[in-house]
């Protein structure tokens, strides 16, 4: 019958306690349940995939070690398919029918917005570790990717000392990229830069032969490059068949990490740069460790894959909670929030520290160069970690963007 | 589609002595269209050089017969053999590369194919050789000459019905097998097709279709009728009872 | 129908004949409804919301049916229709949020104020009948221009997925007025009762169980009606029906009009139960998974589309909680399968194997019968 | 006046990959009426194969690897094809819409598959070094060379389909058989080869496709999703089974397209030349070049 | 010709410049039952097809008389067709060939077309139908329209048959079941191209008397190639040869002419026999 169809499995059957705060949710039992939300088919396969294993890499490690409050972390995965509603979806089945005690998940900025609803009226926990837009707080996420003064802001500024006015700013169209795009103008008016054009394309668009005429046909000094996911292989390889190198016009992307560089070709990306708080050859007796360590478990699984900005901010999302966890003795959500402000972790990008308000982690910022290789050099850093600042309250002109805060 | 098990048993026996000599011989041939079967253990027989007709009326089982001979249709029991060779088994394209022709019932040209090459098709039976057909078939029917180049299936219902059966001369057959060819196709030619059937006697064998009596008449050597799927009589023209045949035929 | 029933049984008491004829389609129905409805005493809230958007799903199905079971014409872009009704449903919910502010997308989207085409919809009873009426009367429009200059088959469904694609493109570009790819999310409350208490989840499940029971009458007694022949006439040769006297392009149209309106009440009701509506919702994949529902559950029965959306939603999942990783190599089969296995679908296949009529659908099964259709091909 | 140059090159150069794109849907979907949605993962096979046979050729062999791939891309997606033929699409004949939902299904097997075999992030081919750069015809006009190749393969491809079509035997046997496959069968055409011929020959244009656009694309499991629709789109406007309507219809939506993007976005540019050939077939509902109607 | 139904004048058809109707003139009166002969590809199918709004008239007009039938609703005004061809499925006619049928003038293909997944009695059912307000469609139809249906279906005899669906029906049998569709409308002029192919003598015969039975209350205009047929139910017979009219004129003078036995009907020896 179909009552019996969409029973589904016996770990749901009609609950109790429902709804409502998932309490110290799935440390029942001798193992404590957490959930990992990520795209394993659909278009952000190709990205995501690699953040999933480094979650269940920092979980075996943890679970190696003792695991947290006397209990082996059971990883449950759910696939967010690359579409909203599924993450909205599977994001409900983890916590009201597996009450996971946290979530550890999503990419894009969409499927974020998608779940943050779902968290936040069942009180759960989400870490996000992607870098993006900014402009967000919420109480039941903490963002262990960058915020747009970590990554974004710092990449204009870099540039401009390197006397580029002249902005081209290329994006897909969505989200992240606009909102991007908004703050880096704001900035640029403040700061004597110029943008001479802002195009988006759809996402998965893979023909730029036009785009690039309007570059060409433009006086840009920079392309600051927001495409995201397989655009990216379309534009450069389009880009260099064009006959532009970039020692003939730099670009800055901050969706290009070491995956999606060699998905790219050395060859085509050799010598463009990018914005990001980690890269593979980081310097950091951490970062010993993490390569090698992430780059077996990812053989068992097929083959051997660089390590990147999202997959170390996945790896220590997972450290920071089961730390907050053995400070706070508890999975409680709450409890757990609590324990979470002031975190300070030694992770292979350096020093990172929990912002005791926002939700966010403090991150150095480095600006790298592709090498032929598809590994990135760092070529510029910020002296130590950089505040998170997701409202851009300090500064000047990111006013407009700080009364967005909801009081 | 495949064949009831008892049939692979049947394949291996020798056909029986009757065959001898017969081209075409149909034994208790049973035809189903899914689950009902239309034709019931019907058997005919086509002598070399032969013209054999069919009669019966709508809904008898006539165009399921000859489907049922040029492999259109399996069959559910019975055998086809054709000179001594059992192709009941056979896929359709190679009883025709066997020798058969057919002239389907609502003409079944190739619509989007010009009138050419609907007739090129036809020599698929021989190899794809022409040795004089097309010739022949353009002196008989002159009117696809004129409009060979045209898209076929903006010929006039009777212009289809001549390109049909042009194209099954085109292979060369021994049999011939003729659904109411002359359905829609103007008098003086008609007459010029009876010319051709009757041209053909000796050379060319003819399992003919048809409604009308007299035509069938005129023109056959042997004659079955068909009523509700069993053959019901059977016959020389001459001897078939007039009588009793215009009833077989009546409603 | 009813013509050719009393003519097949003439010597039947027209009285009984009659009355089972009427009772004997409305069943499949009653006991669908009465599952449903005690459905929540053995779900958990996780399941019955997931449930209830499957009942969402299997309005629509309803919907598509009525075009491609019986009318033949496969709409490859239905997801349009139930993302209109989505987003207008979405846009009230918004609204309600904001009370007097800006949506928050507006707002990092640097508009200033809530543009002049959002302002009705924060009324109920605009956006409510907008979810519905809108993708009516834009289908029987869009519909009227197509049908009219006689694009059908496989031309219409290639059309109607462009429709689609350039939709969600479209919405995903205009992120200041329709939250760009992220859609419309974040939803608290519904004329005021928080989405997130278990009563409110409560009364919109049930009121989905109704709306479907009610799709489920009035698609049966359409296709039950004279009117139900005239589609199947259409979806066999819709020229010959023409020179029967019928006026093909309004039915047609009529019954995208139909359709997409159903689709739209399944958006809207879509909405509140899942809490997001994105252009996720109206692109080509869904458009197309859409489909699946019915062909699994079997084209031109109600009662078809219906289970197979129930069946195909839960299959899609289960697969994928319990083989995130390689569910979609079942989903797969599953299309493959059920197009081989169960050409007339689960519910035609059952009923032919009851022998009570040949399955409702007589498009040919084997290869055989695929070629003794003289239509065939041409008239999809 | 560069840029324009600039602009009608990338129009015809974008009109090619669709027709490139599109072609093996010529076959499949024009002739076969088979709504082959495994089309755009044939393309995804052929840009795999062009990986592959860089691979195991090895980086030495980047001169050449590519020159080998394109054979070896058209064969192996062409055998898929027919083993795709004769295992599913040859039951579901007559039944169009059936095939739609069927080769769906295999779709979106054959991108989980390319999920298992190669991972899920993208894999990368290097172009080999006398495919890279262009002609520079004046300051900002230039000819890349990929794009040249591409344009001068598609030429030879349509030229080779349309005479197998049209001044072929096989050709004709192909087109009968579309036309009425029981009524090609009593005539002595085997029918079932020319089925699993035609269908494979379809489908090795997509893998061949596939391996030139490996060129300047991504190689990744729903590289096939970008292309469905637009190929789809092309052979309606041209006209279903119209290979020369196709070809017009392919330049024809290049052209409108790099001169939209130009003038405005990518994705308006995208929508409106949507929105133009859907009025466009209000028009001429059977496409540029309609088949003759039957009586 | 006051009490002309149908009037023809200066019609001209040609697709893609070849001329098929060629300044036609033609006059059927009402009632009456005419025959059309002439040989295959004369253009006898394509002028049913411009009257039917199949195709459009490069020039001249197709007149319909616009009188109140016995039957009870109006006719529209009268049918005007005229302008260009333009070959390619496109209907270009002012007036939409459903249209067309609804204003009385219904036709039966010489290919016999019927509604395959449908049963037969659905299949006149719809036919009947064709006049239906759209709630009306809604509604079961009325016992008077389904004795309607149960009549036609008796005049052709498939009544026993009601039930079986259309696409298993035979050739001939499809002959019916199509004329069984334009008897249940009862239209005021029927055109029927070839309705016996495919018909046994007997059936002919059973046709014939039909024909003869429905003439004067409706006009039917017919063609076909059986000349026993011909010799045995035509009244008037007009001759088409070349997109033109050849000879027009009662049955006996036509079969003697000797233009018309050149271009069509050759000797004429194999069916004397059967005459009369
Ligand atoms: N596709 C089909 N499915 C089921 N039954 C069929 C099908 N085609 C024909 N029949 C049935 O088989 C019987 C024989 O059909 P067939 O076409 O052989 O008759 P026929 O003798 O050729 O008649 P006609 O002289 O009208 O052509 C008919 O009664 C018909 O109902
Ligand atoms: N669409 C078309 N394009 C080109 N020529 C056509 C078209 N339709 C018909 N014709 C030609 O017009 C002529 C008249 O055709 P039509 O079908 O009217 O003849 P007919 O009198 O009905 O012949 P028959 O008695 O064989 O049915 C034929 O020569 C035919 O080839
Ligand atoms: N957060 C991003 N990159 O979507
Ligand atoms: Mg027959
Ligand atoms: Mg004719």
């Amino acid at each position: 019958s179909i009552a019996a169809a969409c029973g589904g499995d016996d770990d749901d059957a009609p609950a109790t306690a429902t709804g409502g705060s998932s309490g110290s949710g799935g440390s029942s039992g001798d193992t404590i349940k957490v959930g990992i939300l990520h795209s394993l088919s659909g278009t952000m396969a190709v990205s995501e995939v690699a953040v999933k294993d480094a979650d269940l890499m920092a979980i075996e490690e943890i679970n190696a070690s003792g695991g947290v409050l006397g209990k082996k972390l059971e990883p449950k995965v759910e696939d967010g398919a690359s579409d909203w509603p599924t993450f909205a979806e599977k994001a409900k089945k983890l916590i009201q029918s597996d009450k996971v005690a946290v979530t550890f998940g999503c990419w894009t900025s969409a499927s974020r917005k998608a779940v943050l609803p779902v968290f936040e009226s069942n009180k759960a926990l989400l870490y996000y570790p992607v870098q993006y837009e900014g402009l967000e707080s919420s109480p039941y996420i903490f963002y262990t990717g960058a915020t747009t003064n970590q990554q974004i802001v710092p990449s204009v500024e870099y540039l401009l000392e390197q006397g580029k006015k002249n902005f081209f700013l290329v994006g897909s169209d969505y989200v992240f990229p606009r909102t991007a795009n908004k703050i880096i103008k704001a900035q640029l008016a403040a700061s004597g830069g110029k943008v001479i054009a802002e195009e988006y394309t759809p996402l998965g668009h893979t023909e730029y032969a036009t785009l690039i005429a309007k570059i060409k046909s433009s006086n840009a000094d920079v392309i600051y490059n927001t495409l995201n996911g397989d655009s990216n292989v379309a534009f450069f390889k389009q880009l260099r068949d064009a006959g532009i190198k970039a020692s003939d016009l730099t670009t800055m992307s901050v969706s290009i990490a070491e995956e999606e560089a060699a998905a790219i070709g050395g060859d085509v990306m050799e010598g463009h740069l990018v914005a990001w708080n980690y890269y593979q050859t980081v310097d950091t007796p951490e970062n010993k460790k993490f390569v090698p360590a992430y780059q077996a478990f990812t053989e068992k699984s097929g083959k051997k894959r660089p390590t990147s900005d999202p997959v170390e901010a996945a790896y220590i999302s997972v450290y920071l909670w089961a730390m907050a966890v053995k400070k706070a003795g508890t999975t409680d959500v709450e409890k757990v929030k609590e324990a979470m402000a002031g975190l300070e972790f030694a992770a292979p990008e350096g020093p990172v520290k929990v912002h005791p308000t926002n939700h966010h982690i403090s991150k150095t910022v480095r600006i790298g160069k592709i090498r032929r290789d598809a590994l990135i050099d760092e070529i510029w850093a910020t002296k130590g970690p950089v505040e998170p600042d997701p409202y851009l309250e300090t500064y000047p002109w990111g006013k407009e963007f700080a009364k967005e805060k909801k009081s | 589609m495949k064949l009831p098990a008892a049939l692979p048993v049947l394949r291996g026996a020798a056909p029986p002595a009757d065959t001898a000599g017969a081209l075409l011989s149909v034994q208790q041939l049973s035809v189903a269209y899914g689950q009902s079967e239309v034709l019931h253990g019907v058997s005919v027989r086509v002598e070399p050089g032969q013209v054999v007709c069919v009669m019966g009326r709508n809904g008898a089982g006539k165009t399921t017969l000859l489907k049922g001979i040029i492999g259109i249709l399996r069959a559910r029991s019975g055998r086809v053999l054709f000179d001594g060779r059992d192709l009941t088994a056979e896929p359709a394209y190679s009883r025709a590369h066997a020798g058969i022709g057919y002239v389907p019932q609502g003409r079944g040209i190739f619509p989007q194919l010009s009138v050419l090459e609907n007739l090129l098709i036809g020599l698929e039976p021989v190899g794809g050789r022409d040795d004089g057909q097309l010739e022949e078939v353009f002196t008989l029917f002159p009117v696809l000459k004129q409009m060979a180049r045209r898209t076929a299936g903006v010929l006039s219902g009777g212009q289809q019905q001549q390109l049909a059966i042009g194209r099954a001369l085109m292979g060369r057959p021994r049999l011939l097998l003729l659904d109411e060819p002359t359905e829609g196709i103007q008098p003086s030619i008609v007459e010029q097709i009876e010319g051709v059937i009757a041209s053909l006697k000796g050379r060319l064998a003819v399992l003919l279709v048809e409604q009308f009596l007299d035509f069938a008449l005129a023109n056959a050597e042997y004659c079955y009728v068909l009523e509700s799927g069993s053959v019901t009589m059977e016959g020389p023209p001459a001897v078939l009872d007039a009588q009793r045949l215009r009833e077989a035929l009546a409603i | 129908m009813a013509a050719s029933a009393s003519l097949a049984r003439p010597r039947t008491r027209p009285a009984l004949g009659a009355a089972v004829g009427v009772i004997r389609p409305l069943l499949p129905v009653v006991i669908i409804g009465i599952i449903l409805f005690l459905a929540p005493a053995f779900l958990s809230d996780f399941r019955q919301n997931l449930l209830a958007k499957f009942l969402c799903l299997a309005i629509l199905a309803v919907g598509i049916d009525l075009m491609w079971g019986y009318t033949g014409m496969l709409s490859l872009g239905h997801g349009v229709w139930f993302g209109l009704g989505g987003y207008a449903m979405g846009m009230y919910l918004k609204l309600e949020d904001a009370d007097g502010r800006l949506p928050d997308f507006m707002n990092w989207s640097g508009l200033i104020a809530v543009p002049w085409f959002w302002k009705p919809f924060e009324h109920p009873w605009f956006a409510l009948p907008a979810a519905v009426i809108g993708p009516g009367i834009l289908a029987f429009l869009v519909g009227y221009l197509v049908f009219r200059s006689r694009v059908k088959g496989a031309y219409f469904s290639i059309i109607t997925q462009a429709l689609a694609l350039i939709l969600s493109i479209f919405f995903v570009g205009q992120q200041q007025y329709t939250g760009g790819t992220n859609g419309l999310t974040n939803f608290s409350t519904l004329f005021g009762f928080s989405l997130a208490d278990r009563s409110t989840q409560d009364v919109l499940y049930f009121l989905t169980v109704a709306v479907l029971v009610l799709t489920m009458l009035f698609a049966t007694w359409l296709t039950r009606a004279p009117l139900g022949s005239l589609l199947v006439a259409i979806r066999d040769d819709e020229d010959r029906v023409r020179f029967s006297g019928h006026n093909v392009t309004l039915v047609k149209a009529g019954v995208f009009a139909v359709s997409a309106a159903l689709a739209g009440i399944a958006g809207a009701l879509y909405v509140p139960q899942v809490g997001i509506i994105s252009p996720a919702n109206m692109g080509i994949v869904p458009s197309i998974e859409f489909v699946l529902l019915v062909a699994v559950g079997g084209r031109g029965t109600i009662t078809g589309a219906v289970i197979g959306a129930i069946l195909v939603s839960w299959a899609r999942s289960t697969l994928s909680e319990n083989y995130p990783d390689t569910w979609l190599y079942f989903f797969g089969a599953l299309f493959i399968g059920a197009v081989l296995l169960f050409p007339a679908g689960i519910v035609g296949t059952w009923r032919a194997l009851l022998r009570r009529r040949p399955a409702p659908l007589r498009w040919p099964r084997s290869p055989a019968a695929a070629r003794l259709d003289p239509r065939g091909a041409a008239h999809e | 006046m560069d840029i324009w140059l600039q602009q009608l090159f990338n129009g015809i150069s974008l009109g090619s990959i669709l027709l490139l794109v599109a072609i093996g849907l010529a076959f499949s979907f024009g002739l076969m009426n088979v709504i082959n949605m495994a089309h755009g993962e044939m393309i995804m096979i052929g840009a795999y194969c062009a990986y592959l046979a860089e691979r195991t050729l090895g980086s030495g062999a980047i001169d050449y690897a590519f020159l080998l791939a394109l054979p070896f891309a058209f064969a192996i997606a062409g055998l898929i094809g027919m083993g795709l033929e004769v295992t599913l699409i040859r039951r579901l004949y007559g039944r169009p819409l059936d095939t739609l939902l069927a080769t769906w299904g295999v779709s979106l097997v054959l991108q989980q598959a390319a999920r298992s075999i190669f991972g899920a992030p993208n894999v990368q081919v290097t172009t080999p070094p006398w495919l890279q750069g262009g002609i520079a015809v004046t300051g900002s006009f230039t000819m890349p060379y990929i794009r040249l190749f591409i344009i001068g393969m598609v030429l030879v491809a349509i030229l080779l389909v349309w005479l197998y079509l049209v001044r072929t035997a096989a050709g004709r046997r192909t087109r009968a058989t579309m036309q009425n496959r029981e009524i090609a069968a009593a005539l002595g055409v085997r029918t079932p080869r020319v089925d699993m011929l035609t269908f494979g020959l379809g489908s090795g244009l997509a893998g061949l496709a596939g391996c030139a656009l490996a060129l300047i694309g991504p190689i990744g499991p729903s590289l096939g999703t970008y292309y469905i629709v637009d190929s789809f789109l092309v052979v309606i406007l041209g006209g279903i089974g119209q290979v020369v309507g196709t070809a017009i219809a392919a330049v024809a939506v290049g052209g409108a397209n790099a001169l939209l993007e130009f003038q405005l976005s990518a994705s308006v540019a995208k929508v409106l030349v949507f929105v133009l050939v859907i009025a466009f077939l209000q028009w001429r509902p059977a496409g540029i070049i309609a088949r003759r109607a039957a009586r | 010709m006051s009490d002309a139904i149908l009037k023809i004048e200066q019609l001209c058809v040609s697709f893609d410049g070849f001329p098929v109707l060629d300044n036609l003139d033609l006059v059927v009166a009402r009632g009456e039952l005419r025959f059309l002969i002439g040989p295959n590809g004369a253009g006898k199918t394509t002028l049913m097809d411009v009257i039917s709004g199949k195709v459009r008239a490069r020039s001249g007009r197709v007149l319909f008389d616009p009188t109140v039938p016995a039957s009870g609703d109006p006719y529209p005004p009268s049918v005007e067709i005229h302008g260009e061809i333009r070959f390619e499925g496109l209907e270009l006619s002012r007036m939409r060939e459903d249209a067309i049928v609804r204003a009385g003038i219904a036709r039966k293909f010489q290919t016999p077309s019927v509604f395959n997944s449908l049963s037969v009695a659905e299949n006149v059912a719809v036919a009947a139908s064709y006049r239906d307000r759209f709630f009306r469609q809604l509604m079961p139809p009325s016992a008077g329209r389904r004795e309607r249906v149960r009549d036609a279906l008796a005049q052709v005899g498939l009544l026993e048959r009601a039930g079986v669906h259309a696409g298993a029906l035979s050739h001939g049998e499809r002959q019916w079941l199509e004329i069984a569709m334009l008897l249940v409308q009862s239209p005021r002029i029927m055109l029927l191209d070839e309705p016996i192919a495919g018909m046994t003598k007997q059936e002919r015969e059973r046709t014939g008397e039909l024909l003869h039975r429905l003439a004067g209350a409706h006009t039917i205009i017919i063609t076909e190639h059986d000349m026993d047929f011909v010799r045995q139910y035509a009244r008037t017979v007009t001759v088409l040869h070349m997109g033109q009219v050849l000879r027009e004129g009662p049955i006996d003078e036509i079969q003697q002419d000797p233009v018309v036995r050149e271009v069509y009907l050759g000797r004429q020896k194999v069916h004397a026999g059967d005459a009369a």
